[in-house]
Formats: structure tokens, C-alpha cells, sequence
């Protein structure tokens, strides 16, 4: 079995509205020392061993359903867990 | 940071740097011999976006002749950011629509949302108050997986800035044909509230007033938008492209409000939506019809990223900002109003006699050009056009009256197809109630909108068949009015006027020309029989994948007055026992 | 009787609720602003539905920590009815005047219809008017309305009979037990996501929001002959 | 200068719509072999130094806005990075 983890993030120069709202509260909450929020998507995945190519499967799941590479770019970790 | 370096002139005449951006040789000579000069880079881009279909209707000028656009009730006719008709009592309503397909195909759910954001800047830009969304939208056959994604995204994006805005979405159209497959469209219309003595202009009048910037900050986004729905979708479509620009609702609600108050103070002289190319054509235009120029100071534009060039600042198309003009003295008083809603107005230029488009960045002189050369004296092109073949065949065809054998299944087929089944998974995605002045909610004609403290209301609706366009697009032309009209007056509303927008394929092909022309010409031909004048519309052409064009697609919006609330009628059956009658031919 | 309608950044349900107030009910409505100090001087006061701050992060997360909202704690805390709707339901959660939490729909999907609720408690300041069990048709529009809490809390929301209304029919959220709104355990905070506000006027399609404002004013009005 | 993550997840004992629908999507585009989808929040905080407690910070920040404690788990790390 396999554990992944998937970041989210927005690219670049692509707005982040949400970023921007969280960041202007934390301010008015007088955390003022936080100069940058940036808003992404965390995801776990349990993936039942099956003799694919993890990194492959996990990419391809990435470009085509979990990411939108239009306006995101994503990173994942992969981690093989042996089931109890 | 970018940290490409801008061609030279040289450079940008010996190696074409300027086809690039769109404009042709001939193109680049005009800009030459009105400047005098080779334009540097950020000149060059100025005159490409401004010179693009998009911001310059170069091709369909002369098309957009035809229409009818005056009457009695017209206070504001194509021209200004939206139409405005008289509905008596002081107040007026204002109205259109605007297409964003090309965006809309690279990312639906952006696409849409910024599509609906640009449109209601357009009527709060007059001064109204928006009061409700539709739209029309096109789409491939829903057998394929790239169709439904696009469907569901473009409908959710909708949903998502309309909803958040709080202006309800009222009514629209939706059809599935395979000539959308790789082009959808996605038509979003606003109609807006106004008392007479609120409407603006989007002028840069008084030789010293100032130039203000307001709302959100300026990034590398949607540069160059304005070029690229101008082209053909092609597969490269993706890696040119610039970064899309992303929709951000909560701040269009709080630039809408805080819009509203400022027109009600009379430091303000001008104010005009930044959309298809920013910066460049709202400074550009409200000049260039105030017969005045602009100073700009591009140092003093805020800005969300780090080393932003000049080029990039003017052909940047972040959402959610408005240029304004304030008298000169007055700008305090107009930064504590925007700060109040947390949002930034800062002065950026200055109105100046000579009229030119002066832009300084980092302390030295990045752009002098004439702003009329930019705006109104765009070149303007009459298109070969010619009658298709097919259109001759469809014309020699025989009439066919289908045998219809067993009823019942026919009509479940018919209404089993998506174009014509019910759009309920649709709207019931809108908040189509915010507001409480719905009457006559999404599912029935046109849909019926109070307007609070009178007995009376408005009807609005979208229409148009491409198929019967595609067939003969001047009669098409003349339905797709007549069928707005007909929707209006079963709501119990008499029909004031239209918006348009003319979708279409290359206007460069002349059976496409020929089209459009014979589109405008039913069109203009409805419109005057119905005594419903043009106030404004949108233009969108190269709506083409690998080469083929979309059906024709002139679609119509169109608004009419409730002058009584017990006018109002509604679709369904009421009872049983009624009597059914069929009215016409 | 005299009511405050709270107006956030990015409130857009604020202008129904003021009109159902003025309008419909014909008692005094005032617009506060989220930077108001004080609610001194009124009587009922009304979250209204909307998009405070974008819904982001979470909705009702950031408008939880405007000024306002000390005031409103601290009115709710001395028995002030406090009505929350929708977006105010979401910020009433996130300040932790009511118990749960809100997460997105079961589909995911933003949801605008009318819907048929179950009066279940009438014995509230906000339901008095109401039959028990009497069925009223509320409109909901909202893509986050799926109320969650935990075990413990459900038992104690039950035991209490802080459920106010629930979903007659399919659930059109995925809202456990069906839970269209909840009061506190003194029964003065009301937060519901279907919107009575915008059923108080046949023209729309329904009044049975109306009983709803009613109530409000008539407990008010008993108490205040009582104390007078 | 710190770089803060942050990672919010949805309490294990409660439900995850979003999951359950990228499950299923994923089922649906036969990558049957996953076999739990649960989708959070990333964030990037920019965090100038200032003497604080930084652990003491971002929990706080955690505790009050960031993760809504009734349905939500957080996780953070934080780097130290020194500006150019
Ligand atoms: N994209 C849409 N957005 C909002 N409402 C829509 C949309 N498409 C259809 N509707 C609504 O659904 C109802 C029926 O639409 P349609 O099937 O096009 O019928 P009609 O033949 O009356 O045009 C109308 O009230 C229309 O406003």
C-alpha cells in the first residue's frame, strides 16, 4: 500500500484572491510579521500495491484529474506502507 | 522577474517582433508614419492590443452600421461601456452583453467567472446599479468527456462570481452542437438600475484633472488577451497563452459599492472599466473621447509582482480594476471614499491639452503616441464577401415535412435532447433569488425582475438559433429577434431594445463575411420592424478550431418593461379545464 | 421593535432582509456596518446571508473577527435574539454562538430552490408563530450548508431541542439529521441556512417566512408589556 | 525570515465530501487501485522574524483562523530562510 501525499499550489503569476483575504485578516488580527499567504490544495491518496509504476500513476492522476496545470502547478511525496 | 530584454526598434521592424503581437506589415507601416518613427516595444504593444478585432472592431465596423440604434427612449446607444433606455419615472435601465469564449476554452471555470466580472464592471461603470445576469452559452454534444468538463466548469464559474457578487442570474440559453466542440461560447449579459441624473460617461475630461487607478493590484496575467481572442484557436494555442487571469468576486462586490457612492460625489469626471486590454485602452479611449491626452506615471500603478515592465503594466489584463478621472484636488477625498472599502485608489497621471497617451516609467519616457491614432483612427477593413455554395444547395432543397408516425415517442426523443431538456441542473446553481425581486424565476420565457417602490418591472432574455443562421443567416437573424421579442411579450412586457453579440468564424474568409453581413442585415431589419433599437452589443469572430468555424451565432439580448405588475404572465398550465389556444400562422 | 441588519464585506443577502424588515413586517431596520462599536439601542439583530470576505478560507471564518462581532457576542450573551441566515449561520458557527461546523455540499454543487422545512421546536423566540411539525416551503441558496457536529453535541442539541427546522423530503445538502437550522441552549441565537427573508412576499412564491419576523416581534412585544 | 507550511485536514471521524467525489471520479477513470482520497488546505506563510516564538505563533494563528478546530487537524513546519 502506498501513502501519497499531493501539494497544490497555485503558479506564479495566477492571482490568489484567498491568499489575499487571509493574509489582510492575520494583519487586522495584529499578526502584521506575516508578509505572505499563499492558498493550496493538500490531498492524501491510499493506493493499493498492484505492480505499476507508482510515480507514473500518481503524475498522470495528477495531470489529468487532481491538478488544473492551466492555473496550478503539483508535487507529490510517495511513501510505501507495509499493511498490518 | 522577467528578465528578458526588450527588442530594440531596430530590431523590432527587421525581425517582424511586431507580427507577433498581431499587427501586419501594412499594419506596422501605418504606426511608423503616424509616429514618424519606429515604435519601441511598448509602443508597439499598445498599438497591437488597440488594433486587435477585439478592441478595435477593425473588421465589423462596417457591419455594426447597419443597426438600427436610436429611438425615443434611447439615452445611451453603442459607444459607452453598456446601453441605456428610458423606463419613465427618472430611471433607466442599462444593459449588455459580452462574449468570453476564448478564455472560457483554455479555462472554463476562470473563463466564465472573469467573463460575468467584465460585464457587470461594464454597467456599473455607467453608473446603475446591476439587478441581474444572464447568459447564452454553446457547447459540443455532451457525449464527450472534454464537453462535459467544460459544461460543468463553465456553469459552476458563473454560479461562482455571481453568486458571491450577490447579482442574481436570472435566465439564459444553452445549446449542444458539434460546431462548439472546440470552441464554446460563453455570452454573459448584465442588466443594470439607473436614475437619469447618474449616468457617466467614460471620459478623461479637464486639462489637469487626475488620473486614478482603482482596485486590485496589477500582475503579469491575461497580457496580451485581447490578441489572443482576436486568433484562431489552434494546438500551439497553449503554449503562447498567457497566465489566466482569475476572477475575484469579493473584490468586484466591494469595487461595485464603493463605485456606486462615487458617483454621487462630483470630484468625478470620468470613470471606465479596465477589460480587454487594461490599462492601455481605458486610458487610450477616455482620452481619446474627451479630445484630451494622459500623462501617466507607471511607477505609481500598483502592482502585485516584482519587475513588472511597462509593456507588461499596460497590456495586463487583471480583473477587477477601473480607471477614473477626478478633479484636480480632489483625490484625498476619493482615496478615504475607495479605503472605506478597503480598496486602493491611487493617482496615477494627469488629463493634458495634446492628445497623446504619455507614459514615464523608472524616469524616462517609455511611450508617446496619439491617443486617437490608438483608439478612434484604428484602420478599419471591408472584408471580401461572398455567397457560399452550401448556402445555394440549402436554398435548392426541397421543403421535407417529416412523417411523424408515432407522436408520443417523437416528442420524448425530442425533449430527451440536452438543447431542448430541461436546464434546471443549470440554474439551480445561480442564486437566482438574491435581491427578493425575481418574480419570474429561470424555467418559464423571459425572466421578470421588480423594480422595488414602482408597479413595474423588466423582462430580459437571450436568444438565438444558430441552426436556422447556418441555414440562412439573414432570416435566421430576423428569428433569433423575433423569438427574444416573442419571449418578452409572453412575460407581459413591451420590448425596448437590444444587445448583440455577434459570434462568428474568420471574417477573413469571405463565405464567413458573407454571413455576418447577412446576419446584421435580418437582424437590423427585426430590430426596426420591432421598433427595438441596437444600444450596444459584442463582437466576437476567429471562433474556429484546426480551420472550422462555428455556426453563425448573433445572439440576441433583449429587455422589455412590465408597466404593470399584474401584467406579468407565466408559461405553465394553471388549471385543469383551461382552454388551449394556438396563436399565428 | 428595533432591528440591526449586519452588513460584512461581501454580505449581499443584507438589502432582502432590511426590505422583509421595512416592507413586509413594518418594524424599524437599520444597516450596521462590521466596524460598528456598538448595537446599543437594538432589539433584534440579523446576520444576513451573503459572501462575507469571498467565503474564503472557510465561510464565516473571517467575518467572525470583525469588530462587530464582539458586540453581537455580548448581546447574545445578555438574551437578544440573534438571527443568523445562511452566511450568518456560518459566521454564527465559526464564533462559536452555535455548536457544529459547516462543510461543503454533499455534490459539491451550489443549490438555489425552494425547499420544504419542519417546524420541529415552536417553542422559540423565532417559531412561536408556527404549528409543531407544520410544513413550510423557505427557499435555500447555498454551496455550504452540509451542518456537521459530533456525537456528543448531537445528543445535547437533541436533549435540549435546539433543532429548529429540518429538511422535509431529500436532504438537499447532506446535513446530518437533516438539520436546516439550530438554536443555542438558551434559545435566543437562531441559525438556519434557508432564507426567510426572501419568503415574505406571495409575488416570489411563498410567505412563510413571514411568521418567522413575527414571532420575533410579538415575544418581544409580551415581554416588554410584562417588564413595562 | 521563515517559511511556514501548513497543513489542514478534515478530522478523520468526519466525513469528506470533496474526497468522496475525487474517489470516485478517480474509480471512474479506472484508477481503481485508490483506495481513500481526503483533501485539505496547503499554505505558505511568509513570516518575518521578530523575536517571536515561532512555534508559538503559527499555532495561535492555527488555533484562531486558520483550521476550524471542530473539523479540522493542523500540522505545521516551519524553515528558516535567510534573505538574500
Ligand atoms: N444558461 C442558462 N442560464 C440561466 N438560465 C437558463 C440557462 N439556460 C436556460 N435557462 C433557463 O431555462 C429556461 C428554459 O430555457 P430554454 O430551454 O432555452 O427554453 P426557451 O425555449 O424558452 O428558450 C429559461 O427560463 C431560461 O432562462
Amino acid at each position: 500500500m502506498y501513502k501519497v501525499k499531493v501539494y497544490i499550489t497555485l503558479r506564479e503569476s495566477v492571482l490568489d484572491p484567498q491568499g489575499t483575504a487571509v493574509k489582510s485578516s492575520l494583519h487586522s488580527m495584529s499578526y502584521e510579521t506575516v508578509s505572505d499567504v499563499r492558498i493550496g490544495k493538500y490531498m492524501e491518496l491510499t493506493i493499493e500495491q498492484n505492480n505499476q509504476d507508482i510515480d507514473a500513476l500518481v503524475k498522470e492522476m495528477c495531470e489529468r484529474l487532481l491538478a488544473n496545470t492551466v492555473i496550478e502547478d503539483y508535487r507529490y511525496e510517495v511513501e510505501e506502507v507495509v499493511a498490518l | 522577474m522577467s528578465l528578458m530584454l526588450e527588442p530594440s526598434p531596430e530590431k523590432i521592424r527587421s525581425q517582424r517582433v511586431y507580427a507577433e503581437m498581431g499587427l501586419s506589415d501594412e499594419e506596422f507601416a501605418m504606426v511608423e508614419n503616424i509616429l514618424g518613427r519606429t515604435p519601441n516595444y511598448t509602443e508597439t504593444g499598445l498599438f497591437s492590443v488597440m488594433w486587435s478585432e477585439h478592441c478595435s472592431y477593425k473588421n465589423s465596423k462596417p457591419i455594426l452600421k447597419k443597426f438600427p440604434v436610436t429611438g425615443d427612449k434611447v439615452l445611451q446607444g453603442p459607444g459607452e461601456g453598456a446601453g441605456i433606455v428610458d423606463i419613465g419615472d427618472g430611471q433607466a435601465v442599462v444593459f449588455k452583453i459580452e462574449s468570453h469564449n476564448h478564455p472560457s476554452a483554455i479555462e472554463p471555470y476562470q473563463g466564465a467567472a472573469t467573463g460575468v466580472g467584465g460585464i457587470i464592471r461594464d454597467v456599473f461603470s455607467m453608473g446603475a446599479r446591476p439587478i441581474a445576469i444572464l447568459n447564452s452559452l454553446r457547447f459540443g454534444e455532451l457525449d464527450n468527456a472534454r464537453v462535459k468538463y467544460l459544461f460543468k466548469e463553465v456553469v459552476a464559474g458563473i454560479a461562482g462570481y455571481g453568486n458571491c457578487i450577490g447579482i442574481p442570474t436570472v435566465g439564459g440559453e444553452i445549446q449542444f452542437d458539434p460546431s462548439y466542440e472546440g470552441n464554446p461560447l460563453v455570452n454573459a449579459m448584465c442588466v443594470g438600475l439607473i436614475n437619469h441624473e447618474d449616468i457617466q460617461k467614460g471620459q478623461a475630461r479637464g486639462v489637469g484633472n487626475t488620473v486614478m487607478y482603482v482596485g486590485a493590484k496589477t500582475g503579469r496575467d491575461g497580457i496580451h488577451g485581447a490578441t489572443f481572442a482576436s486568433e484562431e484557436l489552434t494546438e500551439s494555442s497553449d503554449e503562447n497563452r498567457p497566465a489566466v487571469q482569475v476572477g475575484d468576486p469579493f473584490m468586484e462586490k466591494l469595487l461595485l459599492e464603493a463605485c456606486l457612492e462615487l458617483i454621487h460625489n462630483d470630484a468625478l469626471v470620468g470613470i471606465q472599466d479596465m477589460g480587454a486590454a487594461g490599462l492601455a485602452s481605458s486610458s487610450a479611449e477616455m482620452a481619446s473621447k474627451a479630445g484630451s491626452g494622459i500623462e501617466m506615471n507607471l511607477d505609481l500603478v500598483p502592482q502585485r509582482e516584482t519587475g513588472m515592465t511597462a509593456y507588461e503594466m499596460m497590456l495586463s489584463e487583471s480583473q477587477e480594476r477601473m480607471l477614473i478621472v477626478v478633479k484636480k484636488g480632489r483625490e484625498q477625498e476619493i482615496t478615504n471614499l475607495f479605503a472605506k472599502y478597503d480598496l486602493e485608489a491611487v493617482a496615477v497621471g494627469v488629463v493634458t491639452e495634446e492628445k497623446l497617451l504619455k507614459l514615464t516609467h523608472k524616469g524616462s519616457v517609455v511611450a508617446n503616441v496619439p491617443v486617437d491614432a490608438l483608439a478612434e483612427e484604428a484602420p478599419v477593413y471591408h472584408k471580401p464577401s461572398s455567397e457560399p455554395q452550401l448556402y445555394r444547395d440549402f436554398q435548392a432543397m426541397k421543403i421535407e415535412v417529416p412523417n411523424v408516425v408515432n407522436f408520443k415517442e417523437t416528442l420524448v426523443s425530442l425533449l430527451s435532447q440536452p438543447t431542448i431538456a430541461s436546464k434546471e441542473w443549470v440554474y439551480n446553481q445561480y442564486d437566482y433569488m438574491v435581491r427578493t425581486s425575481t418574480v419570474v424565476a429561470p424555467g418559464s420565457d423571459a425572466a421578470v425582475v421588480r423594480i422595488r417602490e414602482t408597479n413595474k418591472a423588466l423582462a430580459m432574455t437571450t436568444d438565438c438559433n444558430s441552426r436556422y443562421l447556418y441555414l440562412d443567416p439573414e432570416v435566421g437573424g430576423k428569428i433569433a429577434v423575433a423569438e427574444a421579442a416573442r419571449n418578452i411579450v409572453c412575460s407581459g412586457a413591451e420590448p425596448l431594445a437590444v444587445t448583440d453579440n455577434l459570434n462568428f468564424g474568420n471574417p477573413e474568409k469571405p463565405e464567413i463575411f458573407w454571413q455576418i453581413e447577412k446576419a446584421a442585415d435580418g437582424i437590423s431589419e427585426a430590430c426596426r420592424t420591432l421598433s427595438t433599437p441596437v444600444i450596444g452589443g459584442n463582437v466576437s469572430l476567429y471562433n474556429e478550431t484546426n480551420g472550422e468555424a462555428i455556426y453563425p451565432t448573433p445572439v440576441i439580448g433583449m429587455v422589455g418593461l412590465v408597466h404593470d405588475l399584474s401584467h406579468i404572465t407565466t408559461q405553465e398550465f394553471k388549471n385543469s379545464g383551461d382552454l388551449i389556444y394556438v396563436i399565428g400562422e | 421593535m428595533k432591528f440591526a441588519v449586519i452588513v460584512f464585506p461581501g454580505s449581499n443577502g443584507d438589502i432582502d432582509m432590511f426590505h422583509a424588515i421595512k416592507d413586509e413586517l413594518g418594524e424599524e431596520v437599520e444597516y450596521v456596518p462590521h466596524t460598528a462599536d456598538s448595537l446599543a439601542g437594538f432589539d433584534g439583530i440579523l446576520l444576513p446571508g451573503g459572501f462575507s470576505y469571498g467565503d474564503y478560507l472557510r465561510t464565516g471564518a473571517i467575518a467572525r473577527f470583525s469588530n462587530v462581532m464582539g458586540e453581537v457576542m455580548k448581546a447574545a450573551n445578555e438574551g437578544v435574539p440573534v438571527l443568523g441566515v445562511c452566511n450568518g449561520f456560518q459566521i454564527l458557527l465559526e464564533a462559536g454562538l452555535l455548536p457544529g461546523a459547516m462543510r461543503r455540499n454533499r455534490e459539491l454543487a451550489f443549490i438555489c430552490r425552494p425547499t420544504q422545512l419542519v417546524v420541529e421546536n415552536n417553542k422559540t423566540v423565532f417559531t412561536s408563530s408556527y404549528e409543531i411539525g407544520e410544513t413550510i416551503t423557505i427557499p435555500i441558496a447555498h454551496g455550504e450548508g452540509n451542518y456537521y457536529c459530533d456525537e456528543e453535541t448531537m445528543k445535547l442539541l437533541k436533549q435540549n431541542n435546539q433543532i429548529v427546522f429540518t429538511y422535509e423530503g431529500e436532504n438537499p445538502n447532506g446535513s446530518l439529521e437533516g438539520i436546516a437550522g439550530i438554536t443555542n441552549e438558551s434559545g435566543n441565537v437562531l441559525g438556519m441556512m434557508p432564507h426567510p427573508e426572501r419568503a415574505v412576499d406571495q409575488l416570489l412564491g411563498s410567505a412563510d417566512g413571514l411568521k418567522l419576523f413575527q414571532s420575533i416581534v410579538r415575544n418581544w412585544r409580551e415581554n416588554h408589556v410584562v417588564n413595562a
